[in-house]
């Protein structure tokens, strides 16, 4: 990875003498700058370690299979993806998270997505990773997200006659049909 | 020597008969338990009466007092044949068994066996392949899938280790020439000397016809048809309350006389070690009478031979607990691909050595 | 019915349920095939769903056309639970998420807490939590491999492990109070110093145990009947298992070394010398020999954490995230305060997202934390290994028995409470 | 230590019909009690973590089959108490009332653990909260999960239920009445 | 694929020789195992502890049943805070918190006190949270009670008068305080006096 990544090398540098995490990130967000143009990419950060960037939803198909395809980077390895619900984000409610990792260089790297509530589509990953379907099938169910091009997109641990998105911040916890306990005294 | 005895003596017997292997079946599911369970470094049952001695009949008891179900959609007239004709067959092959040899009263001579007939060995075998109707007919009459896949194992599994079975025995035939079960364990007596028995001579036929026992008798490695872990509990999934008691009490009379046939033909039926030395004993050193010293051969013969038959419900158990189990196919492999061959093999071989006069 | 016929077409319906199923993921239906099926219903109640799943398979007699899992029958909704309940009381959650291997979740949770909030845990704690994971690793892989036991039907070997997995409990039950849901440590530590019992016993059991394992595996590892119902049996290749995010024993059977405690290192893992057992065809024998040789290798790993256990305290100097002793709340007012603040969960939780993850008994356990803040995670997600790679299992015995896919299944080791969440 | 064994039950005057008519029984009926409570078939109806504990008083160390109930009936056709481990789902909740109704009689039902008996912990849009909103439970095992001794003794309640229970019991209206309210048959 | 940590150990799945193709050495191996126990078992030494006549020793840290302690002097430690409560992640624990009265002084040891105190049994998970939480020290998960199996569901609401720890000195759990036989007394006859 290191010849590539020449151009950064000032900036990789003064990251390394700090950290030689935040220097393989450094050259990771190079390296995806380089690929997919820096245009792609806002919401840079890198709390804890992990490289965090934020993307669209269209562009985020095309990013995970040239990811994958990589074979410098090789970030094969899907390790998880989740959604998740700011009620208070006007026109950015919903949100996906994807925990990509290379296992040959041992580099993590999170991407997000957000787009709003009144249309929750997302294209789909399955054809990219086959783990990819149960991990959507539970996005769906908990939240809602609609995986475009999904081979069969149904409710996963729900009930399927559950009329609601249960995850969403606006549904309650409890049961409500429960008769031995009273919420007055936890301040929940 | 041997009278034809009396009708009543005969229905006496038989009816003993019944009882016992009734007895033992039912004490097998606790002497199951208890080996299990010191197999495993457990206990058992100990709650139910002293050591647990009265969980038989608890199980009994409460197996006839559960509600009687039919599954929906079921023949209900083969549903309630399937565990009968299981029950049934179990039993009536151990009517031939020769349990012991004479006992002399007077003139009276009393046959320690249920029935003399000279196609013995014929009628076991026939009686145990009718066995596997039971549960084939149970299983299909379940309407359900496990306990049908239950029964078609069982059907084929059966079907295929008779094959070899049988094949074992002919070599066993070949030495002793009847198929009477009373004549092959008296030609084991001849002096009384443990190596007249067929073990001696037929090791391999022997090993043949115990895998095939484990197999007819559906006990593991070859539990196919039943294999809770896959098949719930096989063709009797659907039974309930005593059916399907008969059905577990079938599988224990089956091992008993599994354990019985294999006592007689390789390992002298009732005949045991030094037993004319003992007589002539008790005759020129005790001055007892030959009847009666004869009736006490008789006597230690016939505990002699539960003995080995209860050796052999425990190695039943004892590999009940110990192995794995077969997969479907491997099982038809090993039945069909190993153990005839092996069998056919025995059989040439045993030809072989008679040929040359090494056995006789 | 003709064999040949049956077999010539089973074996061409297998084919392309596998290139279907390989392309779409989708499972082909029963429509899509002329000959007469059966459909087997396989759980949820089945006993060799150990937990509560289901599998409708599609069966030509004894073989597997296809099979689609139903899941989410204990779904008990950790999640969302997890975003009304203060970060000390979410560890109750994750004893219930893999309950085979508690402690590997409670301290994957308090850890990830710990990247949050910037504690760092002292020595002696970190050794003290590496002998628990160790000890829940062992657990967890005894119990799969002598399910794997019982579902071949070999019981007792799995009473004998068991015995094992007994006296785990008791130390467990030394360390923290409990036997299987053990809610071990807290956030910044451990909650007490082992007690000299607990060293003892656990001594004593690291004597014992090995002459126990020896026995396990003369019943089981080349046994032919045994072999034969596990070699080649359900086997996936290391591309398909990666694509399918498979972690931890699963994948390493597969011939991939990947372990989290060896690629980033957690709690002092890279102190410990061990090695990572790989197979080569991730198949059921594979994965139960990785078990079985990672059982050895825990071993090793709490023999070397045991001898240099160092001296110091047992939890992070962190008055703010770490309970105050008793004593100190009846007499000192900052430390009543304290105690009072981390109860009600005030405590100053930093916005953030972290992620951190441990090689659980299954593969990689990660934690998402979100947080805004407040007194609970705004959003935690789960990476649950089971989760993630159940959904291969229906590739993984296409084409094979029914007998096979029982084995496939309990060598998998998918533990509901994982799985569903 | 003593006080363990003997935990303070209010004995048998629960389920309904036991005091019915010819209860003071003949001889047959509490020989058939006896028979019953000494061969309680469990169906191990086990979906978390309390199925691992009931694994281990399955196990060497605590030894079910000392109670006569070794034998773990997958059919619930011959089982005589359901045992339900760990939290019941409202997806798993048809299927549990499902192997309720296939039960032969007579029939028991323990409810192991804190999520089986009121939803534990986990009081969530998506756990049944106690199984006994579907089915009649006889026996309330707490704990999370709760040790084999107390499974032990939770069983051993059964026993008693089963010993001083008449045959006719199920016969009774006040049963049929019960199984009426839960909608079963 | 390349190893990724070096530390691979390839193991390598042996075919099998001859001796294991023959099914019986391994058949043999298992089944000598297996009557090792077998003797072990028969000559009584088996691993089972056969529970209602036995109890297997528990670890002083068991996390059993609750008790709310008394002090030294047999007042109740509990002081209604609420923290318990707050700590369970069950929701178990329900209070009603008043005030001491005059007079109340033996009894109580706070001036606030838990009028009524309940803990639902069936709820609980015995985490031992609100041990940890209770700044008084007065909830106590008792190593050596567990909580018994019952018939019917409202049996399981444990109030005060089940939690209290008792006064009876022989009664008491080994984590509690032990009285003097003359404390226990004059404790049991001031709580007998209507308060």
């Amino acid at each position: 990875m290191a010849e590539n990544t020449e151009e950064s090398a000032a900036a990789q540098e003064t990251a390394a003498a700090q950290d030689p995490q935040a220097a393989k990130n450094a050259q990771l967000l190079a390296l995806l700058h380089r690929q997919f143009g820096a245009d792609a990419f806002t919401d840079v950060e890198e709390p804890y370690g992990l490289l965090t960037v934020t993307t669209t939803r269209e562009r985020i198909h095309d990013i995970m299979a040239g990811l994958q395809q990589d074979q410098e980077l090789q970030m094969n390895f899907l390790t998880t993806m989740c959604g998740i619900h700011y009620p208070e984000n006007e026109g950015k409610e919903l949100g996906m998270i994807y925990h990509v990792h290379s296992l040959v260089n041992n580099l993590r790297l999170r991407l997000k997505i957000f787009f709003p509530i009144a249309d929750p589509t997302v294209p789909t990953l399955t054809d990219l990773y086959a783990t990819a379907n149960w991990m959507e099938r539970e996005a769906y169910d908990f939240y809602g997200i609609i995986f475009t091009g999904h081979p069969n997109l149904i409710r996963i641990l729900n009930v399927e006659d559950m009329d609601y998105h249960p995850m969403r911040k606006e549904y309650a916890l409890e049961d409500g049909t429960r008769e031995d306990k009273t919420d007055l005294f936890f301040g929940r | 020597m041997i009278e034809l005895p009396t009708l009543g003596w005969q229905s006496i017997v038989i009816l003993v008969v019944f009882g016992v292997s009734l007895l033992i079946a039912t004490y097998c599911t606790y002497a199951e338990r208890v080996i299990a369970a010191f197999l495993q470094d457990r206990v058992g049952p100990d709650r139910a009466g002293p050591f647990g001695l009265l969980q038989p009949l608890a199980d009994a008891v409460k197996l006839f007092t559960k509600e009687e179900f039919f599954p929906a959609g079921a023949n209900k007239a083969l549903f309630i044949l399937g565990p009968c004709l299981a029950m049934i067959t179990a039993l009536m092959s151990s009517a031939v068994i020769p349990f012991g040899n004479v006992i002399q009263f007077g003139n009276n001579v009393f046959n320690l066996q249920g029935i003399e007939v000279n196609i013995g060995m014929l009628w076991v075998f026939g009686i145990v392949s009718l066995g596997v109707y039971g549960v084939m007919i149970g299983g299909w009459a379940s309407n359900n899938k496990f306990s049908l896949l239950g029964a078609i194992r069982a059907g084929s599994q059966n079907i295929s280790y008779e094959l070899a079975m049988g094949m074992s025995l002919i070599a066993v035939l070949m030495i002793s020439g009847t198929l009477s079960l009373r004549e092959i364990t008296l030609q084991q007596s001849a002096a009384g000397e443990w190596h007249f028995w067929n073990i001696v001579k037929q090791p391999l036929g022997f090993i043949i016809f115990l895998v095939c026992a484990f197999a007819e008798t559906n006990r593991t490695p070859f539990d196919l048809p039943e294999c809770e872990t896959e098949l719930v509990g096989g063709y009797h999934t659907e039974y309930s309350s005593m059916k399907m008691g008969l059905y577990l009490f079938a599988e224990y009379v089956n091992v008993f006389v599994a354990s019985a046939v294999m006592s007689v033909l390789y390992f002298g039926g009732f005949n045991f070690p030094f037993q004319y030395e003992l007589r002539d004993w008790f005759v020129n050193n005790q001055g007892w009478a030959l009847t009666s010293a004869q009736n006490l051969i008789s006597v230690l013969g016939l505990l002699g031979l539960f003995a080995k038959i209860f050796g052999f419900i425990f190695f039943f158990m004892w590999v009940r607990w110990t192995l794995p189990r077969f997969r479907y196919d491997q099982l038809m492999r090993l039945g069909w691909t190993i153990l005839i061959p092996l069998a056919i093999f025995n059989i040439l071989l045993t030809g072989g050595l008679i040929l040359g006069g090494i056995i006789k | 019915m003709a064999v040949n016929d049956t077999l010539e077409g089973t074996r061409k319906i297998v084919e392309e349920a596998r290139e279907q199923q390989h392309h779409t993921g989708l499972i082909p239906t029963l429509n899509d095939f002329s000959q007469e099926l059966t459909t087997l219903n396989l759980g949820p109640t089945h006993p060799a769903t150990h937990g509560i799943f289901q599998n409708i398979l599609q069966m030509d007699g004894e073989r597997i056309i296809s099979g689609v899992p139903t899941i989410g029958y204990i779904h008990r909704a950790f999640e969302k639970i997890a975003e009304r309940r203060p970060f000390y009381q979410i560890t109750p959650l994750t004893d219930r998420m893999n309950y085979c291997s508690s402690p590997i979740n409670n301290m994957g949770w308090h850890m990830t807490v710990e990247k949050l909030l910037g504690v760092t845990v002292p020595k002696r704690a970190q050794y003290m939590r590496v002998i628990a994971m160790e000890l829940a690793r062992i657990t967890d892989h005894l119990i799969c491999n002598s399910i794997l036991g019982v579902d071949t039907g070999a019981f007792t070997g799995f009473l004998y492990v068991f015995q094992e997995r007994e006296k785990v409990y008791e130390i467990y039950e030394e360390i923290c109070g409990a036997r299987l849901t053990t809610n071990m440590g807290r956030v910044g530590g451990m909650e007490r110093d082992f007690s000299d019992v607990a060293i003892k016993k656990l001594r004593d059991w690291l004597k014992t145990f090995p002459a126990v394992m020896k026995e396990f595996e003369q019943m089981f590892n080349r046994n032919r009947i045994f072999m034969d119902r596990v070699v080649n049996v359900g086997p996936i290749t290391a591309e398909r298992a990666l694509n399918y995010g498979f972690t931890g024993p699963n994948l390493r059977a597969a011939g991939v070394d990947y372990d989290v405690r060896a690629m980033n290192p957690y709690s002092s893992y890279e102190d410990f010398e061990f090695e990572i057992p790989v197979g080569t065809k991730g198949d059921t024998y594979d994965r139960f020999m990785v078990r079985n040789e990672e059982i050895w290798q825990s071993l090793r790993i709490i023999n070397q954490a045991l001898e240099n256990l160092p001296e110091g305290p047992f939890h992070a100097d962190a008055p703010h995230y770490y309970l105050p002793p008793k004593q100190a709340v009846y007499k000192n007012m900052e430390a009543l305060i304290y105690h009072f603040k981390i109860i009600m969960g005030e405590i100053e939780a930093p916005v953030g997202e972290v992620y951190h993850s441990v090689e659980g008994g299954n593969g990689e356990l990660g934690f998402y934390l979100v947080s805004d803040g407040g007194r609970t995670p705004y959003r935690l997600h789960f990476r649950r290994p089971c989760f993630i790679y159940y959904q291969a299992y229906p590739e993984m015995v296409v084409g094979s028995s029914l007998s096979d896919a029982i084995v496939t299944l309990s060598s998998m080791n998918v533990i509901a409470g994982e799985l569903d969440a | 230590m003593s006080d363990i064994r003997v935990p303070e039950i209010k004995m048998v005057d629960a389920p309904d019909g036991v005091e019915g008519a010819g209860f003071f029984a003949t001889s047959l009926e509490s020989v058939v009690g006896m028979a019953r409570a000494n061969s309680l078939w469990p169906l191990p109806f086990a979906t978390s973590c309390c199925g691992i504990e009931f694994m281990a008083t399955m196990g060497s160390h605590y030894d079910i089959s000392r109670f006569g109930s070794e034998r773990p009936s997958f059919s619930p056709r011959q089982a005589d108490l359901l045992m339900v481990m760990g939290t019941i789902a409202k997806k798993m909740a048809p299927i549990v009332k499902q192997v309720y109704e296939q039960m032969a009689e007579p029939r028991w039902v323990l409810a192991m653990g804190a999520c089986a008996c009121s939803g534990g912990i986990f009081d969530s849009y998506s756990v049944l909260q106690g199984i006994d909103r579907i089915i009649p439970v006889d026996v309330y095992v707490p704990g999370c999960p709760p040790r084999p001794e107390q499974v032990l003794d939770g069983l051993m309640r059964v026993q008693d239920l089963a010993r001083t229970e008449s045959i006719r019991r199920r016969n009774a209206p006040e049963y049929q009445a019960l199984l009426a309210s839960y909608n079963i048959k | 694929m390349q190893s990724l940590s070096n530390r691979a150990k390839k193991l390598e799945a042996k075919p099998m020789t001859l001796a294991e193709r023959a099914y019986l050495p391994a058949i043999f191996q298992g089944l000598s195992i297996t009557m090792r126990h077998f003797f072990r078992a028969a000559t009584k030494r088996q691993v089972t502890v056969r529970y209602p006549d036995e109890v297997r020793p528990f670890s002083p840290i068991f996390r059993g049943l609750h008790v709310l302690k008394r002090d030294e002097q047999g007042r109740e430690r509990c002081t209604a805070c609420g923290l318990c409560a707050v700590a369970c992640p069950a929701e178990a624990i329900t209070m009603v918190a008043g005030e001491r009265k005059k007079g109340e002084e033996g009894l109580y040891r706070e001036e606030k006190y838990a009028v009524s105190y309940e803990i639902n049994m069936l709820r609980c998970i015995f985490c031992g949270l609100c041990e940890e939480a209770c700044p008084k020290a007065a909830v106590y998960l008792q190593p050596d009670k567990m909580a018994p199996p019952r018939f019917e569901r409202d049996e399981f609401i444990y109030g005060k008068d089940r939690l209290v720890e008792p006064v009876d000195p022989q009664a008491r759990s080994i984590r509690g305080i032990q009285l003097t036989p003359e404390q226990a007394a004059a404790l049991a006859q001031r709580m007998a006096q209507p308060a």
